[in-house]
């Protein structure tokens, strides 16, 4: 090894990452290791990296992410709980300029909110829409969200979710992917190094479509929730490798450019 | 050939000890400490400091983005 | 001066959106005010001022677009009718708490439930009582005609900007599917973020720049101490709107000994009650209020001191007799009649009431 | 001068066009005007009614239930209408598919043959001015260059070629209009 | 030909077709040659196939078919606009032994009541959903649904539906198809002897799978709306053909049973 | 007699409900009630009494399942906080029109908008003055303790029942989080068919049978004089349910020279604030409403012959108040004192507030 | 062989005249009349009865089911 | 006799259990109690705390401000609530992570190494109890029997094996618990 002290390595000429000016020096009220920490500040990193702050309007949903307007210092507008997609519908037809992307949680946006993200897809809204899958309510004490997985204990289903008492799991991303007014749709993580490089790229990219004018990009990130799970950080990590993976397999399922799909002909026509 | 040399700053005030940093690290630098910090946690500091790359993994994964990392070409 | 047209309340409506240089209209359907958007529709205002015009999925979906455009600090509205409004009140109280201006227009019809599509003023309590939760108020102007229904788009705009209030047209199906002679106004170019930030000040969220904050358009403080102090500002901007705010209109009360209060296409038929109680010669005159929030209480409360007796006329239960009776008080009895679940009454059913009321009529 | 009127009859007669070009004619004359028209889903296919109040005044209920002037143009809008007429007012009716005429006779009734009339025509659109045309013969409260004028207003642009036909329609109505006798 | 006389045709015994005795005597409101008519007839005639009028719970919508309690001679509830999934939901879990059915128009279902469908689907509640799709909104005048073709005017889209105006027609059928709560899903229309006779057959297997508790069955009735089209009636048929059966083609999109998809399985496991 | 517990305000909701032998109950998660349905899904009745709990995909469905389970002629109930309650009341206004009974509990948080999830009155005019449109009321009772939670589950269902009518627990954080003892209710078989029929008759959607008329569960009525009736219809009820079902408490009224007027919580901390002055010499006493609407109006203005003005102390900025100057009508003096948007008031701020209005104090 | 022949009853009052019928029947049996019933709708009629089979596919698709059908083997 | 209760500290540290079993202690000895937790998004891993009430009378208002004793277990928590114990009330907290320690002289302070004390017994999860003991020492106002019964009634019935765990640690607490000198 070479011999260099650890006091000459930690100068500032020497800094190769440290938080991105978009984020707030506010601490996260989040629980420890929750996804929604990463999450905002891969958000904030293509924001500042795009050089899009004066430009960019985010929507924030009723959740744990409620109060994500702490921490990123752009303008906010927090939505009612699953309407975020109607704001942000009105916000990007008022000020086509702009970009604007909702932040929304899976109980936010696949259960009280499922008319508005699916008609706000459905209508080709040029938005990016960032989708916090963690298959629960965190904020409300870990009820069962649309997306529990079958098995899967909750507030609302101690014993686990039984298909016959509370339904399916809902893969709503799937249903998003169809509507020919979604440009790009993909589903990621931010659990480790290189999820989280591959999911910034994919918000970069839902943001760059903005400028393009493609249509609606849907970034999901399936996250943990160590409180609602009642497992630490780390074995939440584990848990959603193991078993929200199988049933939420990451990828794209959609991106309209690469796939030269002209959706929206075959309506036309 | 030139080798890296890495260290990382963690804010131990505003580390929430989750221990997502320890994990993403690629060469065992990180563990949680046995004190806790003022909020009561266990938070996260160089327990093999030599091994740091400075690749930044841990900074990027840390969900409360409380650690800055520095490296130099050795 | 503007032009002379015939037209239906409803479609004067959009008429006059277009003119006063609305931003957006976010509206779904439903009877008796689809014209509305089918005016706009219509007239494309998308291609002539860039006013957008869009038909939302739900009530729900349209109130919060409405959030949406008004956080960006735009002169934004919606329109719907009484089942319609009643989806809509998570979302006004949000704009309340969030000091969103937008404004608002309820073409009511009979209720409760699906009801009939019939006129109404059955939703005086939702409209003036903070239908959805919490404590708040929304500023509701009560058009008795067509023309009102164009002048009261610009009125509650500006009203909505000046206080950073959500207004509501409070009109029902009479006023709405009406045609009358208008004076519509001229165009106006819709106003630029300089001039909303000059009227209104700076709060919208149209970008976070170097020079200033970032701006949040939110209802939320999870500390209870602070949401209470922003109650306490909004019950001092609502005390401030009860002071400047009030119209009303009066129609022979120099001389009366009885007073009708009545508001909307009601006041109109009991301006009819006024003019057939006078000819048997009685001293009846009418109070109409313009503002139904912020209430003419206070000239009530004067005219108790003059005249014998009230009568609210309302096409409800009762719901402003209450306004009517808090006003005066005690003083002198208030009653209440109005035909209700979509029926309209006659200015002679109001004489009879009266009558039957006041002079121990039949 | 005050007239109330109701024109009520199927829906797809013209009923509430009618109405409103009457309307737009006394605005023409600077008079004060009210246009009321049913609403509901009858509108589809059933019946349609529209209450014109055309005055010097102020107006001030645009709901009535009593009229001046009905204008009848099938059974049912008959048997529902006939009696709200005001004593000593007008009744005039499209005797096509009546089959049980007006009865009162303390009021003044007429008739219009407008669906054969618009038939002859070879328009059956013209059928309501023709039916109109025979109102303001009886009832010359608008005059003629102001109906021209509420033409002119309420059609848009794109019709204003068929204004001509439409002017030869109420004056066949005025010129066909004829009094009926309840016996 | 044989030389019978009309009058010694006409007699009771000769009877081959008259009005199902679940139909009432109301004279229905419809405009002439809804396609609400033909469908309420085919849902009466199922009924009285099967004799189960003592235990059906018809759920009608705000749309052109509010009234629809006024044709059938069954209990009913009439839901608010959108929500009918959510009375049946209730109603067939309180009395699982009862057929319950629910009748909805397309801006009914398939706008404001979007989430109310997709996720009584989810569930799987053991309903059958009677989906009359005529691309437009009748009742309230002739606006436009989420449904209405690209092109298609209407009275809030005078001009044709544009996509980047007013978003794409949604084909929300196809969306439930993918639910595994969901049995069955066909896309029927009523329009000529032939159709109206599988659209009937269609019906049947819906309620009948209510028996045998395998999930939802969604049956879209392609229809036309001659007041809100402006069209004839006939020349509405044909329109139908010609442009809604491209983009709505007929058929079945999901038969669990006849598939053998036991759809579940695989989120179970 | 029951058993003895220690719980939660929420808790005992659930527990009472399946002991009362509720049918269904259909909600989604909000702070803070959401231990009610958690409580729930932790018991299972649909293994042991066979009662339905579903978690809705929102507030919207969870009211338009009550509304299909009501009709049903079951016993269905569900509950939420504020924001929740705002997205029901279209839902409500259909329940009401329809004459369905079903249960509704709001566990009040401060609003307007999000808010804050701390306690609150600032719903009370919602429940009593009917958030949604048209012309209705709903029975609203409003518990002081947990002991009240579990009994008015089964006085909600009675009531609801006796008159076709929803009716709504209104509580508050305070109420629904708290543990007290409470005496839970010995477990009642469910009702049947049979059984809810002989109690309120044949209406129920259950199935039409051959010996009666089709049932059909509608608020909907085109022509509008059949609309008026069926409100005359539902008016003349909620004279009956005035008449009959007006419930409140007393506190230390019979001498007393002034009155407080406070329901739930806050009549709690005002039963503390009463104990102080007194023990200053002043002779105050508590009115308590048990039943906000009816509102025991008539009670109050006997006691406005008694006492030299009152005080109305609610969570909010005002709203009962105003009922209480109803019943007053102008005789003596009426003042409001509350804290609000989630803070709740000391038994000494209380003290405080009464003696600056009645007594010139500080 | 045996031939059908048969017969249809429009209740023309509550015949809408949408014409739905006519299209129809396989055999053109059916028109609308010129004469309006009381609600001013051109009612469907036999306008061929010889030609008509009793075969039901007109009463089938009627929206208001106005129709009966007879039919007889001769 | 009424005494009032905050107890206050880390989510996690049993504080809302410990509330719970002291105040179904007190239902075991027939008096009126009453426990309101504070609530919201706070609980998670943030500060939590619980207001008891024990008393002989009905109890009025759940919420209040000034208490007999302050059960305290963070730092946060003791800056919070120091000023609200009434003169002569009690403070008791454990000094573990403690910077800034308890200053009041009008009140009385006792400290336990409720942490330590449980790292002791080897379970974590017994220190609450510990802390519990120690309050009760102090305080005697429950009397054992009925702590036993209140655990009985507040832990499930699968729970009931880990009561004598929990009234070791409370005779733990009972005996480790220090008086606390301001200097
Ligand atoms: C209308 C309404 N209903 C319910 C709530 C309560 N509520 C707050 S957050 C939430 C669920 C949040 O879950 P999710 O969207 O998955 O976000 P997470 O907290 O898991 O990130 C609910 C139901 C509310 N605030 N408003
Ligand atoms: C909450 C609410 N919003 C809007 C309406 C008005 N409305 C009545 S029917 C209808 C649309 C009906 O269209 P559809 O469901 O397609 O049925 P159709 O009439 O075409 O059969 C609307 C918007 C209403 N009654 N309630
Ligand atoms: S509750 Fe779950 S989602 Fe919410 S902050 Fe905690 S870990 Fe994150
Ligand atoms: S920078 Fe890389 S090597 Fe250094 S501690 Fe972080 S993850 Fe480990
Ligand atoms: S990831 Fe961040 S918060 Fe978590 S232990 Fe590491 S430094 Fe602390
Ligand atoms: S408007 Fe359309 S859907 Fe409604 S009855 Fe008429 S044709 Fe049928
Ligand atoms: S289908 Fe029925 S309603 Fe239509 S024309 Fe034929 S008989 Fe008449
Ligand atoms: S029964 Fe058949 S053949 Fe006879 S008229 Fe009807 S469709 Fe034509
Ligand atoms: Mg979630
Ligand atoms: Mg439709």
């Amino acid at each position: 090894m070479a011999d260099i002290e650890i006091k000459d390595i930690i100068k500032k000429e020497n800094l190769v990452y440290s938080k991105s000016k978009i984020l707030t020096d506010n601490e996260m009220h989040y629980c420890p290791g929750c996804s929604h920490g990463t999450s905002h500040k891969l958000v904030a990193e293509v924001i500042e990296e795009m050089g899009i702050q004066e430009k960019t309007i985010g929507i924030s949903p009723v959740g744990c992410s409620v109060l994500a307007y702490n921490y990123l210092d752009i303008d906010w507008q927090q939505a009612a709980h699953g309407r975020a997609p109607a704001l942000a519908t009105a916000a990007k037809r008022l000020m086509p300029d702009h970009f604007v992307f909702t932040y929304q949680g899976d109980g936010d946006l696949a259960s009280i909110g499922t008319a508005e993200i699916l008609h706000a897809c459905n209508r080709g809204e040029n938005i990016t829409v960032i989708f916090v899958n963690n298959a629960i309510y965190g904020m409300t004490g870990g009820q069962m969200a649309p997306t529990t997985l079958i098995g899967m204990p909750t507030a609302t289903s101690p014993y686990g979710r039984e298909a016959a008492l509370h339904g399916f799991p809902l893969k709503i991303t799937e249903l998003i992917a169809q509507l020919p007014g979604v440009a790009y749709v993909t589903r990621q993580s931010v659990h480790t190094p290189a999820a989280a490089r591959k999911a910034k790229k994919a918000i970069r990219k839902g943001f760059e479509n903005q400028e393009k004018k493609i249509g609606t990009s849907f970034i999901e990130i399936v996250s943990t929730c160590s409180s609602g799970w009642k497992l630490s950080p780390v074995a939440s990590n584990q848990w959603m490798e193991e078993h929200m993976f199988k049933f939420y397999p990451l990828g794209d399922l959609k991106d309209a450019e690469r796939d030269n799909e002209a959706d929206y002909k075959k309506y036309i026509e | 050939m030139a080798k890296v040399r890495g260290a990382i700053v963690v804010d131990i005030e505003k580390c929430k000890g989750c221990g997502v940093c320890v994990t993403a690290c690629p060469t065992n630098v990180i563990q949680l400490a046995k004190q806790v910090n003022g909020k009561g946690y266990n938070y996260a500091y160089m327990e093999n400091p030599e091994a740091c790359t400075g690749c930044a993994n841990c900074a990027l994964v840390c969900p409360d983005t409380v650690i800055e990392v520095y490296r130099v070409k050795v | 001066m503007g032009e002379l047209k015939l037209m239906k309340g409803n479609e004067v409506i959009a008429e006059a959106a277009i003119r006063y240089g609305a931003d957006g209209y976010f509206g779904y359907p439903i009877t008796p005010q689809s014209e509305i958007m089918e005016t706009l529709m219509a007239q494309k205002p998308w291609e002539t001022t860039g006013m957008v015009v869009l038909q939302a999925e739900s009530e729900v979906a349209s109130i919060n677009m409405l959030y949406g455009g008004a956080a960006c600090g735009k002169r934004v509205m919606t329109s719907s009718s009484s089942p319609g409004l009643s989806l809509m009140l998570e979302g006004v109280s949000y704009l309340a708490g969030a000091e969103l201006p937008c404004l608002l227009v309820n073409v009511v019809r009979g209720g409760p439930g699906l009801g009939t599509i019939q006129p109404s003023q059955a939703d005086y309590f939702q409209a003036t009582k903070g239908g959805g939760h919490g404590d708040y108020q929304i500023i509701v102007l009560a058009p008795a005609s067509v023309q009102e229904m164009n002048d009261f788009v610009g009125l509650g705009f500006d009203l909505a900007f000046k206080y950073r209030i959500p207004s509501l047209i409070l009109s029902d199906g009479v006023i709405g599917q009406m045609m009358e002679k208008v004076e519509v106004s001229d165009y106006k170019p819709r106003w630029t973020d300089e001039e909303i930030q000059k009227i209104s000040g700076s709060w919208a969220t149209t970008g976070k720049t170097k020079n200033r904050e970032r701006h949040i358009a939110t209802s939320l403080d999870l500390q209870a101490e602070k949401m209470e102090e922003h109650n306490h500002k909004l019950q001092a901007k609502y005390r401030e709107i009860e002071k400047n705010e009030v119209r009303y209109e009066e129609f022979q009360t120099d001389d009366a000994e009885y007073l009708l209060v009545a508001y909307g296409s009601s006041a109109r038929i009991c301006q009819k009650s006024v003019t057939l109680l006078r000819q048997k010669g009685i001293k009846v005159g009418l109070l109409r209020p313009i503002t139904v929030w912020p209430f003419p209480s206070q000239r009530i409360a004067e005219l108790a001191n003059q005249v014998k007796g009230m009568l609210a006329v309302e096409m409800s239960a009762g719901q402003m007799v209450m306004d009517v009776k808090l006003a005066v008080n005690g003083k002198i009895p208030v009653s209440h009649f109005g035909r209700y679940g979509g029926v309209v009454h006659s200015p002679g059913e109001v004489v009879e009431a009266f009558e039957k009321q006041f002079l121990g009529g039949k | 001068m005050t007239e109330e009127i109701i024109i009520a009859g199927f829906g797809g007669q013209g009923v509430l066009s009618m109405g409103k070009i009457l309307a737009y004619s006394g605005v023409m004359q600077n008079q004060e005007v009210s246009w009321m028209p049913s609403y509901g889903p009858e509108m589809r296919g059933g019946t349609a009614n529209v209450t014109v109040i055309i005055s010097d005044e102020r107006i001030s209920s645009p709901i009535i239930h009593e009229f001046d002037t009905a204008i009848i143009l099938n059974q049912q809008s008959l048997d529902k209408f006939e009696n709200t007429v005001k004593p000593g007012g007008l009744l005039l009716f499209d005797p096509n598919g009546i089959t049980r005429p007006p009865q009162r006779k303390d009021i003044n009734i007429y008739s219009i043959e407008g669906a054969e009339e618009a038939a002859k025509m070879g328009n059956p659109k013209t059928f309501n001015m023709i039916v109109m045309g025979a109102y303001i013969k009886i009832r010359p409260i608008v005059k003629m260059e102001n109906v021209q004028k509420g033409l002119e207003k309420s059609l848009p642009e794109r019709h204003h070629k068929l204004i001509p036909m439409n002017l030869d329609a109420i004056q066949v109505g005025m010129d066909k209009v004829v009094k009926f006798a309840v016996n």
